[in-house]
């Protein structure tokens, strides 16, 4: 358990800091981290890790998301705008006569629809997941630091960022370092 | 990562998060503006309308049928009886103009052809699809106006296209026909207008004399 | 039709002719734009006209790629098939306006179609209506006779060939051949200049040198009598023409005149001659006819009464009156006749050429009184015997109602017995009458064996051939093409600059039918005027002309059959007169008086002993038939008629040995394999066609093929079976051998794709009786409704609420399998029509043949003793059609009157539609097959419907062409349609009416009664299509007892 | 037994032990490795570059045919009437099936929690994307008027005309796109976190952009992983549906005509099937060398080639009863010219194609009744390559048998492919691989993130529900459970 060389002593000026960075070994510790900071009552932290940790919702707290109902919202316009076009398209903007069946046929229209729901279902699932999170964001500060570039092969991160209201620099570099952070690292902005 | 130095680390600058929004406008307009293209880029309403080749002789309808009061079937004589509304032949020009400015150099190619045999090499205007059977007769003896497809002839110097001649824009005129009715004799006049709301009149005109445009596709397609 | 022509005579066409042609030609005329007006455009299969726009420069571009030489040659090399290519104009009309679409933002002024040209006439002709349809009377000699035609015109382009209702021979109808001669007038393979050959160089030349010639060198001959001089002439029946013959006869009193056809009915006429010791002809009344018994021939398909005949025979085998006649035919070769028979016999020729003794004899038992002493031939018990026995009986029972028949290939003798059993059976007056000969009955082949021979000895020194081919059709004993070649001055007056021509000093371009003046002779006497549709397109000459020019004062055909008119057939104001005879194709009150030959009683007796004491060597016997498509060889270049297939054999694009598949069986031969055959040491490898129906021990060889100056479509296609004909036996050849080779032949048949396996085979003959419903007169006196056995009465419910038809009109077809006799003429007036493509062999033989509409063959019961059926099946336009629904983009929909209308221009080319059609009557343009057409080819387009380019399906449109403009007419001048009045080329020209097309929603109209017939069927209808084309059953009439045909 | 073998074999069934699915000492940073090192390896071995060079030359080949065929016209190929569609639709039909195991793999197994999936969905995943690429090639294609296919679809034009909707043909083309669409999004989202590996450890500046940009800017952040992991939970549940709905509508392509042999309501399960068979067979096919050439053992186990080789075997047998359902109906319907059509089919001129059909797709799977032969891989990929082949003929015989000898034997015909054809399809082949191994070379074709969260230091026992369920996803209700026994 060390400080890193550099950051000791100087007094950064809380402005040009982003956050504060902890990496971890394992997954059990980056858990129980996350509980704690938690409960000392940070709001504006986030865990970084190469696969999605089990628990680690409750352990943030975080909101279950309301994707699902735009998914759901998606749909159904496709089931309406399928039915609609083939409706509008083939029986009243340009009818015509075909092999004696009705202009407007519902079990002929069954496919196109189904698919068109589908397909805006999904849409709104990818879309409303990469907007919610704030993708593509390719600049962050957190990928100054080359230690981070773990956080997608085998180590776990907790950040807490400058922007909470409780943030104080020493306090959550205490906090951290007692929540067994291999290494600790303030993060520029 | 394993004992190779720490590598050079590209870094996107923060501008580039403000890209975010574009990228949204452009997955958005790219198919609006492929549909566009295909909607009003490959309407003959883009491409037609307005087309006024130069002709071998520069004759002048505004001349010939303000002026002169011309009517047009005296040169176009086969529109009542026939699909097509004929270029008159050579002779008909020479009717007058063996008179008529002899001497015009404009007229040199007429006098040639007549001379000669040989005709005059018109460029076509309204140039329908090889695909597409129209047919003259089947609508001045229905009481449908030259005017409706050929615009102000009378006032032309040199004839341009003015109807987009579109397959949309025939079925416009064949699912709707009333507006666009008026009493067979009156085919040919450039300044007739109907006694009052010409929908109501063309209605009346419709079935008067039972006029029932087909849309089925063999009207037009064969 | 009349009133036209009474307001301008024939001349207005001459004048007019060519300003029209060649302005279109000048600029390339699309068939479509020819239609609107008289514009030049580049259509469908054409480069993009004159004129800027961005998009052209790409395609100008590719195609100048594509033009360059290397290129092509390379690409023939490397992807053989690539001269059908490059996107069709119309394709690529649309690719333009995409082009448009990208450059839409981009100046869209700059973008458009490629410029079109309009020329009009300088002057144009009184009463002529651009875009307006004219239809013209004329006639043309066939088979040694007229046939009256009506031949249509559009903008001074002949373009459709129909029959000529007033004319005796025609009835309205058109045979295949005579349709086809449209296209032959725009043959770009026809000779175009006078030719002079010296020393084996051909030097191009012009009439004025010929003129220049002839006067010096005829003269000459006239001075000495016209010795060394020869003319070789096709029969003709010219009667202007045989008036010159009788000057010429003056003239060159040493001249001989020598006539020669392949084809003639010379025996007919030699065994007139021997029956009744004169020139007689029979005139047939087929339709007084109870019982018809035929020996041999094609009464309903061959000579230039065919047409009538089929008529007259079709109008007793409808089920309308119960007077059905009954056909029994006696034959070698299967033929139409014999596949309409009631009862037919295969013999080979041997016993069939005894076939007459047998029925006399059986006829002398039955006492009637045969003028020789009766003894029959075959050995009792034997197939000719049996067969003589029930025709006898039918004969007499038919009680002077019968007829008897002998084909042109059968020996003179037998023509002569079989006048004078029609004599002896009292047939005379009642189903067959006597007229004279007319002048000039053609000659034969002693004629030409004495030319030869003359030749030979170097008698001759010129030669003049008008007409005809020698070189190649003649009997190859005689080596006539050799002995042309030896003759100092020899001429050759023809159509193509052809194997006779080759060996001639002198060819000269002849005129078209449609180009030229002249009159024929129908069968009857009566004579019609052949006028002029159109100015020579090459300048030619008529043999008319020709022999004026020899007689020393030239003039042209016009003159001299105007004056032949007035001085021998004007009754009352010449003037008037030639304008009713132009107007109605014929002139009235020229048809020849019946007579009363008395019989040579010993003439017949010799004869019968004669026949009595043939003896033929046995073994194979080889039979030389006229062929359905090229006749005797003339028509080898018309593309129309080399792939309509043979109504029998479904052969296209070649001839091929007709072989019973039970003798192929006995020789192992299989189907398609090369044959060496030999007769008289002559040999020719052919591949044989197995035939079901084919006598035994008998080879049918089709003439007329494997030309090698016929031009870019006929030559080298198909075998030259002239070389095995010799002027000893012309029709029939006996003590044949033939050997296998084992090398197998590619044929291209229409039907029966590739041989068919014996699962195939089994299962085509278990549904036959579904799809082509047939039964006897008997079944159907029994059950009218027979045809419908087996169909569920309450019929197939739909799966939805049906969408009803709201059109003022409801178009539907009939057709009559009692009628049809399969002779392909519907095909061909089809192909004309509607501007369909021809695709050539290699493409049959994929199965991609285009035409609309197909005669399905089919042969029911055993294979040595077969029942034909034809069916013609075009588009059934289903009210439920399948093709619809399953189309993504609506190109084919149905219109409210009941049409399934196929929308080329909207079509993307899934071929779905064909695959969900289950009559297969759907045509896919597989290829750009309208790719780089010569100007005059584009001629005989019909302007009044598309030409479809590459990758769009095409199919039957009950002529929506017909349909429309009647339409447009009738409302013009504000009346309704009439019954009948609306009629599709197939139908038009159907000789025996088997097709009748018109409106359900009029319940009186002929189609709706025949609709309500109790015979009527729809086919396939358990796949609840509701077809718009129903069928009529169809009905034989065997003796009841006896095994049928 | 050698400790090669412990490593390497994970087929046994112990009740007591979860079987792992990731072999020998690994952890994160090994499995990082191993996939990261294909892509990151300065060049890969010869065999990529032969496999690249011969399938990149039949691309070429493909595309010579089909400008061949622009210019020219469907005639090059051996299409007529009655034939009007033969390799063309057989290829796009072949193509589609194979397109669907992918997904299938993908979704199916996840939503079944099916771990197993982990090792090998990626790889599938792309194989699909690929496969639907050569597919949608035919349908464009095999119109006569290819530069007017855009008709096909809904857009605003001058002719006011509008596409037939009742047409299975237009079905085709929404439910194909969209199946494309799906699974495109499916698969790259999917991929997002481990794009995002590769570009963190990518050197050239090149490859970080690249990377970076297509990795969104990924940074594993918690709160994403939740929206990411909801995200890809519903996309799975939809495209599980999509997948059996696309065979389906390519199956009303027949099973909607009117034809012989072609229509039967059996059509949409048994295409569907079909599809599932063929395409895990064209899995393994590729997976198989793959696997030895990129020496993955230790990732794509044994037992993920068992399961698949049950997986074949399995649907194997229900194109068997297929197959024979159609006979029987045939002649239980009593339908004359249906029980022809299947008389025609087995003894007519292209039975040769139907035997090899039934051998390849019903009796060949046979022997994975055998545990050595799903034990050993190259069995496995011989019957796998078989069944492709009988796939193929699978499609080839249900369209050529039925179009060629239909209702009036006076119309039959027979079909001849021309060199165009066969050159086509081989270049078909070359399409598919080429993109193939492009990915094998840039891509990450093992999801790493999913494989990760499955092994131990996956901490899944962490989890409120202590590693029972799923690796990805969460299961509400367990949680509930959990806090009560917390409480």
């Amino acid at each position: 358990m060390r400080f890193p060389r550099g950051l000791a002593g100087k007094g950064v000026g809380r402005g040009r800091v982003f956050g504060v960075l902890a990496e971890f070994e394992t997954v059990a510790q980056v858990l129980a981290a996350a509980e704690r900071v938690r409960q000392a009552g940070y709001q504006a932290f986030d865990v970084y890790s190469p696969i999605p940790i089990h628990g680690l919702d409750e352990a943030m707290g975080i909101r279950t998301t309301r994707l699902p109902y735009l998914v759901a919202a998606g749909g159904a316009s496709g089931a309406l705008l399928g039915l609609a076009l083939q409706w509008w398209t083939n029986a009243v903007d340009y009818p015509y006569l075909i092999s004696g069946m009705p202009r407007f046929f519902l079990v002929a229209s069954v496919p196109v629809a189904f698919e068109l729901t589908i397909l805006l279902a999904a849409l709104g699932a990818v879309v409303g997941m990469v907007v919610a999170n704030g993708l593509p964001q390719l600049h962050h500060p957190l990928f100054a630091l080359e230690e981070f570039r773990r956080a997608s092969a085998d180590r776990f991160f907790l950040c807490i960022e400058a922007s909470d209201p409780s943030f104080q620099l020493d306090s959550v570099r205490e906090l951290l370092a007692a929540a067994g952070a291999s290494q600790v690292l303030e993060v520029e902005r | 990562m394993k004992g190779d130095g720490p590598a050079h680390r590209f870094l996107f600058p923060q501008w580039t998060n403000s890209l975010r929004p574009w990228l949204g406008v452009v997955l958005v307009g790219l198919p609006v503006y492929l549909v566009v293209l295909v909607w009003l880029g490959g309407s003959p309403k883009t491409t037609d309308v307005g087309y006024a080749p130069q002709q071998p002789v520069p004759y002048s309808h505004a001349l010939h049928v303000r002026q002169l009061g011309l009517d047009c079937r005296y040169c176009h004589n086969t529109v009542e009886v026939s699909a097509v509304a004929a270029i008159p032949p050579t002779q008909t020009c020479m009717n007058c103009h063996a008179k008529i400015r002899t001497e015009s150099p404009k007229l040199l190619p007429i006098r040639e052809s007549f001379a000669t045999g040989k005709p005059v090499a018109w460029v076509r205007v309204h140039d329908l699809p090889d695909y597409v059977y129209f047919n003259h007769s089947a609508h001045v003896s229905r009481g449908v106006g030259c005017v409706e497809c050929h615009g102000r002839v009378d006032a032309m110097e040199v004839v341009a296209q003015v109807a987009p001649l579109s397959m949309g824009w025939c079925l416009d005129c064949h699912r709707d026909p009333d507006p666009h009715l008026r009493p067979p004799e009156q085919a040919t006049s450039m300044t007739w207008t109907a006694p009052g709301d010409p929908r109501e009149y063309g209605r009346q005109l419709r079935e008067a004399s039972r006029i029932e445009p087909s849309t089925e596709c063999w009207t037009c397609h064969r | 039709m009349r009133a036209r022509r009474l307001e301008l005579g024939g001349e207005g066409r001459v004048e007019t002719g060519p300003d029209s042609i060649r302005a279109a030609a000048d600029s390339g005329t699309s068939p479509r734009s020819a239609g609107a007006g008289e514009t030049a455009s580049p259509g469908p299969g054409e480069q993009p006209g004159v004129g800027g726009g961005d998009g052209k420069g790409y395609w100008r571009s590719l195609e100048e790629l594509t033009q360059t030489p290397r290129f092509r040659t390379f690409l023939e090399q490397e992807f053989p098939g690539l001269e059908e290519e490059l996107a069709s104009g119309a394709s690529r009309r649309s690719f333009l306006g995409l082009l448009g679409a990208s450059v839409a933002l981009a100046g869209l002024a700059s973008c458009r179609w490629p410029r079109e040209l309009i020329l009009p006439y300088a002057n144009r002709p009184e009463g002529l209506v651009p875009g307006v349809a004219d239809r013209f009377a004329t006639a043309v000699d066939l088979h040694g006779a007229g046939v009256g035609l009506v031949v249509t015109s559009v903008d001074g382009r002949p373009i459709k060939v129909e029959g000529n209702p007033l004319h005796p021979a025609s009835l309205g109808a058109a045979s295949a051949l005579a349709q086809a001669l449209v296209l032959q007038l725009y043959d770009p393979d026809r000779s175009t200049t006078v030719v002079r050959r010296e020393g084996g160089q051909a030097v191009a030349a012009t009439f004025e040198e010929w003129d220049a010639f002839a006067a010096v060198h005829f003269a000459r001959l006239a001075e000495r009598g016209g010795t060394g001089l020869a003319v070789l002439a096709e029969p003709t029946s010219s009667p202007s023409l045989h008036q010159l013959r009788h000057r010429f006869a003056a003239r060159y009193p040493r001249a001989s005149w020598v006539e020669w056809e392949p084809l003639s009915d010379e025996n007919r006429r030699r065994g007139a001659r021997l029956a009744f010791g004169a020139g007689v002809r029979a005139q047939l009344h087929l339709a007084q006819a109870d019982v018809i018994v035929s020996i041999g021939g094609d009464v309903l398909a061959e000579g230039p009464m065919a047409l009538a005949h089929a008529r007259a025979f079709a109008s007793r085998r409808r089920a309308d009156g119960l007077d059905m006649n009954r056909l029994l035919v006696a034959e070698s070769v299967l033929s139409l006749t014999g596949a309409a028979a009631d009862h037919r016999v295969a013999l080979p020729p041997a016993a069939l050429e005894g076939f007459i003794l047998d029925l006399a004899a059986e006829l002398a038992q039955r006492g009637v009184a045969v003028p020789w002493s009766a003894r029959p031939l075959s050995p009792p018990g034997s197939p000719a015997r049996r067969f003589a026995a029930l025709a006898a009986r039918e004969l007499q029972r038919a009680g002077g109602k019968g007829l008897l028949l002998a084909g042109p290939r059968q020996r003179a003798e037998v023509h002569a017995l079989v006048y004078a059993l029609n004599v002896a059976l009292g047939h005379v007056g009642r189903t067959v009458s006597f007229t004279a000969e007319p002048e000039g009955e053609g000659g034969g082949v002693e004629e030409l064996e004495r030319l030869a021979a003359e030749l030979e000895a170097g008698a001759v020194d010129t030669l003049v051939i008008l007409g005809g081919n020698p070189a190649y059709d003649a009997p190859a004993n005689l080596g006539l093409a050799e002995l042309i070649g030896r003759c100092p001055t020899s001429v050759h007056l023809s159509l193509y600059d052809d194997e006779t021509s080759v060996r001639c000093r002198w060819h000269l371009p002849r005129a078209h039918p449609f180009e030229s003046w002249g009159d024929v002779r129908a069968w009857d006497g009566t004579v019609s005027v052949t006028q002029p549709l159109i100015a020579p397109l090459y300048g030619g000459r008529t043999a008319l002309e020709v022999v004026a020019g020899i007689l020393g004062h030239a003039a042209s055909a016009y003159e001299l059959v105007r004056q032949h008119f007035a001085e021998k057939l004007a009754q009352g104001d010449p003037e008037r007169a030639w304008r009713v005879a132009l107007a109605d194709g014929l002139v009235a009150g020229t048809s020849l008086a019946p007579l009363e030959p008395a019989l040579d009683a010993e003439e017949l007796a010799t004869a019968a002993t004669q026949l009595a004491d043939l003896r033929v060597p046995s073994g194979l016997a080889v039979v030389f038939v006229p062929d359905a498509s090229v006749h005797d060889g003339r028509f080898a270049n018309n593309a129309w008629l080399q792939e309509v297939p043979d109504p029998l054999t479904k052969l296209t694009w070649d001839n091929a040995a007709l072989v019973a598949p039970r003798t192929a069986a006995g020789l192992g031969v299989g189907d398609g394999e090369m044959v060496r055959l030999e007769v008289a040491g002559r040999t020719l490898e052919v591949a044989a066609y197995l035939l079901p129906g084919m006598a035994e021990e008998t080879v049918g060889l089709p003439l007329g093929y494997g030309r090698s100056r016929a031009g870019r479509v006929g030559s080298g296609v198909g075998f030259d079976t002239y070389r095995l004909r010799t002027s000893g036996a012309l029709h029939t050849a006996f003590g044949v051998s033939l050997e296998r080779t084992g090398r197998s032949y590619p044929l291209a048949t229409t039907q029966d794709h590739h041989a068919i396996d014996a699962l195939g085979s089994t299962e085509r003959s278990r549904r036959l009786g579904a799809l082509v419903r047939e039964g006897t007169l008997a079944e159907y006196l029994a059950d009218p409704e027979f045809a419908r056995r087996g169909e569920s009465k309450e019929g197939v419910r739909p799966l939805w609420r049906e969408v009803k038809l709201g059109g003022e009109h409801q178009w539907a077809m009939s057709i009559d399998l009692s009628a049809c006799i399969g002779c392909n003429a519907c095909q061909v007036a089809c192909q004309a029509e509607n501007n369909i493509p021809v695709v050539g062999k290699r493409q049959v033989l994929r199965g991609r043949e285009m035409h609309w509409i197909r005669v399905d063959r089919y042969f029911a019961g055993e294979v040595d003793a077969p029942r034909v059926v034809f069916q013609p099946v075009a588009c059934q336009h289903c009210e439920n059609a399948p093709c619809e629904s399953v189309c993504p983009v609506a190109a084919t929909v149905h219109s409210d009157e009941g049409l399934n209308q196929m929308v080329y221009n909207r079509c993307v080319g899934t071929r779905y539609c064909s695959n969900n059609c289950p009559f297969k009557v759907r045509r896919f343009n597989f290829f750009n097959y309208y790719k780089n057409l010569k100007p005059v080819e584009k001629m005989h387009f019909n302007p009044e419907v598309t030409v479809r380019g590459r990758g769009v399906m095409e199919k039957c449109t009950f002529c929506v062409q017909r349909i429309e403009a009647a339409r447009i007419a009738a409302k013009n001048q504000r009346r309704p349609l009439v019954d009948g009045e609306i009629v599709p080329a197939c139908a038009q020209t159907c000789p025996t009416q088997a097709i009748v097309f018109g409106d359900l929603a009029d319940p009186t109209s002929r189609v709706a009664r025949l609709h309500r017939d109790p015979r009527s069927y729809g086919m396939l209808d358990e796949l609840f299509l509701k077809p718009r084309t129903r069928y009529l059953a169809r009905l034989r009439n065997p003796v009841a007892g006896e095994e049928e045909a | 037994m050698s400790t090669a073998q412990l490593l390497l074999d994970n087929t046994g069934e112990d009740p007591r032990r979860r079987a792992p699915l990731v072999l020998g000492e690994q952890d994160f940073a090994t499995v990082t490795e191993k996939v990261c090192g294909i892509v990151e390896r300065p060049r890969p071995p010869r065999a990529w570059y032969v496999a690249f060079g011969v399938s990149a030359s039949l691309t070429a080949v493909l595309f010579a045919m089909l400008g061949y065929l622009f210019v020219t016209g469907i005639g090059v190929w051996g299409n007529n009437i009655p034939v009007a569609w033969a390799f063309d639709i057989t290829n796009f039909v072949f193509w589609v099936g194979i397109g669907h195991a992918g997904t299938l793999i993908s979704a199916i197994l996840f939503l079944f929690r099916q771990k197993w999936r982990t090792a090998i969905n990626r790889f599938a995943e792309g194989m699909t994307i690929f496969a639907v690429i050569c597919a949608g090639l035919f349908p464009l294609v095999h119109v006569g008027r290819p530069w007017l296919a855009y008709w096909l679809f809904p857009v605003p034009n001058q002719m006011q005309i509008w596409p037939q909707f009742r047409s299975p043909l237009l079905w085709d083309v929404f439910a194909v796109s969209t199946y494309f669409t799906v699974s495109l999004l499916f698969w790259y989202v999917g991929m997002i976190p481990d794009l995002a590996t590769l570009r963190d450890r990518a050197k050239g500046t090149v490859r970080q952009v690249v990377y970076g940009i297509l990795a969104l800017g990924w940074r594993g952040s918690g709160r994403h992983w939740h929206r990411f992991e909801k995200a890809y939970m519903l996309l799975a549940a939809l495209a599980t549906p999509l997948v059996l709905s696309v065979h389906s509508v390519v199956s009303f392509d027949f099973a909607v005509s009117k034809l012989p042999g072609w229509h039967a309501t059996i059509f949409p399960p048994y295409f569907v099937a079909g599809a599932i068979f063929g395409g895990f067979a064209m899995v393994l096919t590729l997976l198989i060398p793959v696997r030895s050439l990129l020496q993955l053992e230790h990732l794509v186990t044994l037992r993920h080639l068992e399961n698949m080789a049950k997986i074949v075997l399995a649907t194997g047998m229900m194109v068997g009863y297929a197959y024979a359902m159609e006979v029987f109906i045939a002649w239980y319907s009593g339908n004359p010219v249906e029980a022809f059509t299947f008389r025609n089919r087995a003894f007519g001129p292209y039975g040769w194609a139907y035997w090899l059909m039934v051998f390849c797709n019903v009796l060949a799977p046979q022997v994975f009744w055998f545990e050595k032969v799903r034990r050993s891989p190259w069995m496995i990929f011989a019957v796998a390559v078989l069944v492709n082949v009988g796939m193929w003929f699978e499609r080839f015989v249900i369209i050529v048998t039925s179009l060629s000898r239909d209702f009036l034997p006076s119309a039959w015909g027979k079909f001849v492919p021309t060199p165009v054809d066969l050159l086509t399809l081989a270049g078909s082949f070359g399409l598919f691989l080429t993109l193939f191994l492009l990915f094998l070379r840039f891509g990450p074709m093992i999801a790493m993130a999913e494989v990760k969260s499955v092994m131990p230091e996956g901490g899944l026992e962490l989890g409120p529900h202590r590693g029972h369920g799923q690796y990805w996803g969460e299961i509400p209700h367990q949680h509930e459970q959990q806090f009560e026994e917390e409480r």
